[in-house]
């Protein structure tokens, strides 16, 4: 059996205390016991910002990449093995920022990956910039006259993307993250769920109780995820009320599973043939 | 060499001017003869001006010459730009609409032609067949060759291309030129090769089985080749979204335990600069082509240059190892793709393969022998049950030689942690200063070792007072003129490099001591001139640049050479 | 008045005879003269492709830049002046492909600026690899099994990213292209045309008779734009019939127009003023 | 010197060790003081540990000092680490939470105190006042300072925090020890200033008004402040989506007509290094600020490095000419800025600007003086009025230097056409052989107007046959090494380097001809060692090289230097 207390490790947790990044650490790991999945069977990868340290703060496997480019480190590597258990973390700017183009193309292969965007609507790491999903009007030191950009909506986006398993979670309701990881970790193919988080140092509006307050579970109100259409309309409620829970869920073939030669062996199951090799140059000459 | 002959077929993109030059030579490699080709086409698909040129003898030739025997102008350009190029007895067989009254230039009526053979599309076919008459080569190996080209489109094709063969031949024996080249010396033993497709068969070779790339010209080629082998090998070609994308797909590949590459050019090589970085700091091995053309930024896309020498050593912030190889010919380039696989895992640190659109795009006759494929790969991956206690494991243990243990993540009880930023041995972040100096010695340390496995350059009369230098896809242009410049008396020598980095300095040292050195590179400022300079302290060179964007020629080597020593 | 002749230029254009590229070309030259912009007016910024090459084929002022950043180079120039009229030509691949991040981002900002996508679903500069938009099941020497990823559907993500104009077009219906482009450079803040654009050479099943046979005008079935639930819901039309024209539209102020320092002047405008800078150092003291 | 002293405060992120290090630092300036500050910090908001160090003196210093005489320990770790630093007589404050009993570790009881004070917030202030008092600064001058840095709190705050000065006051006119500091030579001609304002600042003065950039440490405080000045100045700071956008911005602004600058770091420079090429080849002027930190890759991104010279010289595809500066302190980024821009903008190619995070984050005292403000600025930008024939205007036109008039698109008749392609006069599209050997010879021949606009390295005592060798920020480190080598009976002589590309191959080559070299560098290579003798030819040189992230103190400089010697 698997426990929340193999996931420990010693290295020291790096957050400010009240960081919402410690609800996702600890959703994740115990998402992680209960799948019965053990620290040396799973990856994490991640890119630069709070949310890329993740990796580090719990025993696992990791490759914590380059800002922005950690789902493309996670293609390569499942890919290569597609045995591999793989978690994305992210943060809002690595991901729908620097990453922008990585996040379009993860989505369209469908690449059987999930990845957590660590979403504070801000910069954190370096200490407080305007990120994508910062809502318009917010100040910083390089944004004086406010956020005046459309902020970008991850579950639209994603939607119109043909993502197939999108959800939102906030990182106050542990309960709730704890089911949507699992049933993301579970998900053959893509898997989003942008992850409310609040930032105590940096961002001063979408704080703890700005998301309290606002935040309500779809399954409250039996909303079922199968209609792009619905789950479209629900994407783009923000300002009143944010939904939470699977906002889109479609099964669909995953990109591994729609390349012949890995229908039977993971690529790095193959061996070494120098016998087809001295045939393939046969053939050419 | 009993004869040395040139033949340059000239039209626009889309006439076909590739497979009459693809068709051509094969028909001349199974008369068992040697060939050389080169391939010039503009950035468009349609129109303009490009050409095919090959050169044929009894001996091997590895270089394009600058005098042409026949020239087939399929446009009106051809004749305006390369007339000058035919030798005394040279000729210009030419298409109606230009033609024009000269007593080189013969007149082919191709439409006409292949009205007759029931189908305008055989008319490439006729080409052929005029030119292989006129060589001497008998109507039976091109028969051969349609035979291989054309099956897969079906048997009416086929004859209508048989038909075209003859309608060519017998309208080119009215001519009374003819080379009369030999036809029956047919050697199982040699195949035509371009640089793209020997780079492939060298990944296959050290047991790659992943690639990751964005399409761009010269270095789409390779992975277009490696695709192709995919049919038969369990092999993924991933067409990335960018070229970040590319780069850091095969980092997470080659993490993952698989053998992986890409291939890109200058502006694309930009974009995996980080990523090269990444590779370097978390000690994943990767193999990355760069394929040169002319910059900066977009500049001549299907054109070839040697400029960015500097840049794949000197790039990506702060310091670090790497190699850096570039392949003179398809045998190294098939040879030097495996050794870049091989050190590249041994030392854990990218290793960089500069080739260019000449030697990508040029076929050149080989001796198949030397396509070797080896019978093991030497794996430096590290199991599980090969480790004492997986879990005290510590992916960046200290070493005397700098080099750790490699175990892939999820492969037993051992946790393998990874991280671009500066890191301890367990891969935890660390910014301990005296970590730091350990981290930065360590990956540095392997120089020594790496500086071990560096060729040194392949000389030629090295004896010499005066030495030509060069290095990569100019190696048999410039191997030639120093034949020809020995042959017209001038004492001269040559070296070519292949392994640049890390530098071998001392070997190099030794060889150009006291010795008027002559640098013939592929750029504007001899980048190789500047890198010996810096690592030999050497101070005095001369120069043969070229950076227009074409390949280098034999004669214009001589030329410069000659007006340098004057 | 301004005449198509106007924008006649000696440079040979170097598209293959039967190209898609040469309806948008002549569309876009009449909208202008219509428009009465002439060509010292205008400035057309491109990328690198077949489609990248437009600017080169017509007389205007031009940036032809990097393949992937004809948005990033307009966004610079039109910050700069913003009284320039900006129209970029971009590619599938140059766009979709190596621009993505960039595309996304222009829609956020809404930057006022008219994009040209020439989408023929290919690369054809590069001679016929896979484009981001590319149908499933196409096979090419570098897709060897055929397209496996989701194609990106240009309509539906600018949709979810909030783009205030969002129209498709046919290089078939050059009538119907020429009213959409003189819409799109009218609108005051980012404007899409994703135009359909057979490319003879390299794709052999999006052909000219392949979308003749699908494109219907939204404007013959009294289709208003105005809703985004309904566009979106359009936007996922392609396999049987394909709807073309202006399929969302909303006005919003564009990006520059939302920055203050830019009310009066543009940014090239204003004068160096030395004693301003004198008190902002006497300040910092 | 009379006296020359020097602070540390050190503690946990978050615990505002630099708000207490820039008051600290004000005070003592308005005292008349010179001071000195570095700020040494990790990649993380909250906990860790980090300092800041002052050292002031009554004469001009400019490098961080070894040695502390009061060191204010926040948290533990302070102790552990720098206790060492301590002279003789240097004591440490040390919060309750870990107080060990030593005879110069003094408890400061800053919870209770702040408490008395009123507001836990003001326990800062305490510290500050205790300090203050330590060194015999009046509490009047911490009340000015305390009143511009608070005053937009209100007035309640403001008026806890004089009570915090107080109590500090107070609390340490108990102890013996007092330094007794001079504190009434206020000098208003002097500010104090980090480079990161000095490169906006020269912007400014440049008649720059567009920048775009991608966070990243440490390149976003040079924007930091510039988007403060933007308060006040018709200037616009765009964050862009990533580095490939925010380059490409400005090389859109550029072209369109407006002085543009970007700033990052190595990473952010790599994805840069394409949209270099387009610069160059389309020879649009651009500013490009890389603000150096330890790589690879993500390597230690708060703290310092001299190590991406010969990347930003040699980065991107081919070759093609390029500004490369590195200023040494304050006073020279403002003017070099300046000069790059200026210089960018009358060769029309690109600029790069290395500083890093020591020279970005460390407070100088500088003459006011310095910062002149240009009446005019010249500009290279031609009219449409000034053209005979606008109709016939070429952008790309050959001319003997190479430079072409520059049009602005739009701006009247002219029409205006760039392109990343290689290109004819008119800014077409040209593949011609011809065409592209006069196109990279135009670019390349600015070459030599370039090299004249190079200021020859700054030297001290050049006669001596020993010289160290230096760039960039660790100017003053050096320079006072020298002076403590030379005092201590070494003849030393120090050549200092900011003018770095084109290099100045003919000043140096006479400046360090038959003299021993010591490069003292911030990278493992030598970089501008390699760079002298790629250059030069010069075969040797001994080197101090420092990689751990922290910058030059003269002190180990001199060390190593006297151990090279011996
Ligand atoms: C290429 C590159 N650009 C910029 C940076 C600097 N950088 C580090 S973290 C970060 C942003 C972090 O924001 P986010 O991704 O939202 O993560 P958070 O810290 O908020 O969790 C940036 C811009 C970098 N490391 N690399
Ligand atoms: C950084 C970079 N990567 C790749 C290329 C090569 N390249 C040139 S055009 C092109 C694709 C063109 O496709 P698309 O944008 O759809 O334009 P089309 O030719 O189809 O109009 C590519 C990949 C390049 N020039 N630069
Ligand atoms: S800065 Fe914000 S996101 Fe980062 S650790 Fe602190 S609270 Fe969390
Ligand atoms: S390749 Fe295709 S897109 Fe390019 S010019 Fe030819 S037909 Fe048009
Ligand atoms: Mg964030
Ligand atoms: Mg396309």
């Amino acid at each position: 059996m698997v426990t929340v207390k193999d996931y420990e490790c010693s290295f020291e947790n790096k957050w400010c205390s009240g960081c919402g990044n410690f609800g996702i650490l600890s959703a994740m790991k115990e998402s992680l016991a209960e799948l019965e999945i053990s620290p040396d069977n799973i990856l994490l990868v991640s890119g630069i910002g709070q949310a890329g340290k993740t990796p580090h703060f719990m025993k696992c496997n990791m490759f914590h990449s380059l800002h922005g480019r950690a789902l493309t480190i996670a293609t390569g590597a499942k890919l290569a093995n597609h045995n591999l258990n793989i978690i994305v973390n992210s943060g809002d700017g690595d991901c729908y920022g620097e990453g922008g183009n990585h996040f379009i193309n993860a989505v369209r292969r469908n690449i059987d990956v999930t990845l957590l965007v660590h979403n504070n609507q801000i910069y954190g790491l370096t200490k407080g910039q305007a990120s994508p999903t910062s809502d318009q009007g917010m100040k910083t030191n390089l944004q004086q006259n406010g956020v005046i950009s459309e902020p970008f909506n991850p579950v639209s986006t994603a939607l119109a993307l043909g993502c197939g398993f999108v959800a939102r979670g906030f990182s106050g309701n542990t309960t709730q993250l704890k089911k949507l990881i699992k049933e993301a970790v579970n998900y053959r193919g893509f898997s989003i769920i942008d992850i409310l988080q609040p930032c105590v140092s940096f961002n001063k509006i979408n704080t703890y109780s700005w998301y309290k307050s606002k935040v309500y579970d779809l399954e409250d109100e039996n909303y079922s995820p199968d209609s792009l259409e619905n789950a479209f309309k629900i994407s783009r409620l923000w300002n009143e009320k944010i939904p939470t829970g699977i906002i889109y869920k479609e099964e669909k073939l995953s990109y591994t599973e729609k390349i012949k030669v890995l229908n039977r062996h993971a690529l790095i199951e193959n061996n070494y043939n120098p016998e087809k090799l001295k045939e393939v140059i046969l053939n050419i000459a | 060499m009993t004869f040395d002959i040139s033949i340059k077929i000239g039209g626009e993109a889309g006439q076909g001017i590739q497979t009459v030059g693809n068709i051509l030579t094969s028909v001349f490699q199974s008369a068992g003869l040697y060939t050389m080709a080169i391939n010039d086409f503009e950035s468009r698909v349609r129109g303009g001006h490009s050409f095919f040129q090959i050169r044929i003898s009894d001996k091997p030739v590895n270089a394009p010459s600058h005098k042409i025997d026949i020239l087939m102008a399929l446009n009106q350009l051809t004749c305006k730009y390369h007339e000058k190029e035919l030798t005394k007895d040279g000729i210009i067989l030419s298409d109606a609409r230009f033609f024009s009254e000269k007593d080189n230039i013969h007149f082919i009526p191709l439409t006409e032609l292949s009205a007759k053979a029931g189908d305008k599309i055989t008319s490439n076919t006729i080409a052929v067949g005029i030119i292989l008459s006129l060589t001497g080569m008998p109507v039976r190996l091109l028969e051969d060759v349609l035979k291989f080209s054309f099956q897969k489109k079906g048997k009416d094709i086929l004859e209508k291309n048989f038909k075209a063969a003859e309608l060519g031949y017998d309208f080119a024996s009215k001519f009374k030129y003819n080379l009369n080249l030999p036809a029956d010396n047919f050697d199982n033993s040699r195949i035509n090769i371009n640089g793209s497709k020997a780079i492939a068969l060298g990944a296959l070779a050290s047991d790659c089985r992943f690639a990751s790339f964005y399409p761009m010209s010269p270095a789409t080629s390779v992975m277009k080749n490696l695709s192709a082998f995919s049919k038969d090998i369990p092999f993924i070609v991933e067409q990335a979204e960018d070229e970040i994308a590319a780069v850091n797909n095969i980092i997470g590949a080659s993490f993952a335990g698989v053998r992986s590459i890409t291939s890109t050019s200058g502006g694309g090589f930009c974009l995996m600069t980080e990523g090269l970085g990444l590779a370097a700091i978390t000690e994943t091995p990767v193999v990355i082509i760069n394929a040169q053309r002319p910059g900066p930024a977009t500049g001549l896309p299907t054109r070839t240059a040697q400029a960015d020498l500097q840049f794949v050593i000197k790039s990506s912030q702060d310091d670090f190892p790497r190699f850096v190889f570039a392949p003179g010919s398809p045998e190294e380039a098939f040879k030097i793709t495996q050794k870049a696989f091989y050190l590249s895992e041994k030392y854990q640190v990218p290793a960089i393969i500069l080739t260019d659109q000449y030697l990508n795009d040029s076929l050149f006759t080989i001796e198949k022998g030397v396509l070797t494929i080896p019978e093991n790969i030497k794996s430096f991956i590290i199991e599980d049950k090969e480790l004492e206690n997986p879990e005290l494991y510590k992916r960046y243990k200290l070493t005397k030689n700098g080099i750790s243990q490699r175990v892939l993540p999820c492969s037993g009880k051992a946790i393998v942690r990874v991280t671009g930023n500066e890191h301890d041995e367990s891969g935890h972040i660390s910014e301990d200063a005296e970590n730091r100096n350990k981290m930065v010695n360590k990956r540095f340390v392997k120089m020594e070792g790496m500086i071990q496995e560096m060729s040194s350059p392949e000389t030629f009369n090295k004896e010499s007072d005066i030495l030509m230098i060069g290095w990569g896809s100019s190696k048999y242009a410039i191997k030639e003129a120093s034949d020809i410049l020995i042959e017209s008396g001038i004492d001269i020598g040559y070296i070519h490099f292949t392994d640049l980095w890390p530098f071998p300095f001392d070997m190099v040292t030794d060889l150009i001591k006291n010795k008027k050195l002559i640098m013939v590179e592929g750029n504007r400022s001899s980048q190789l001139g500047l890198l010996i300079m810096e690592q030999t302290g050497e101070r005095f060179f001369e120069t043969v640049l070229k950076y227009n964007g074409r390949p280098f020629y034999p004669n214009e080597i001589c030329k410069q050479v000659k007006k340098i020593l004057e």
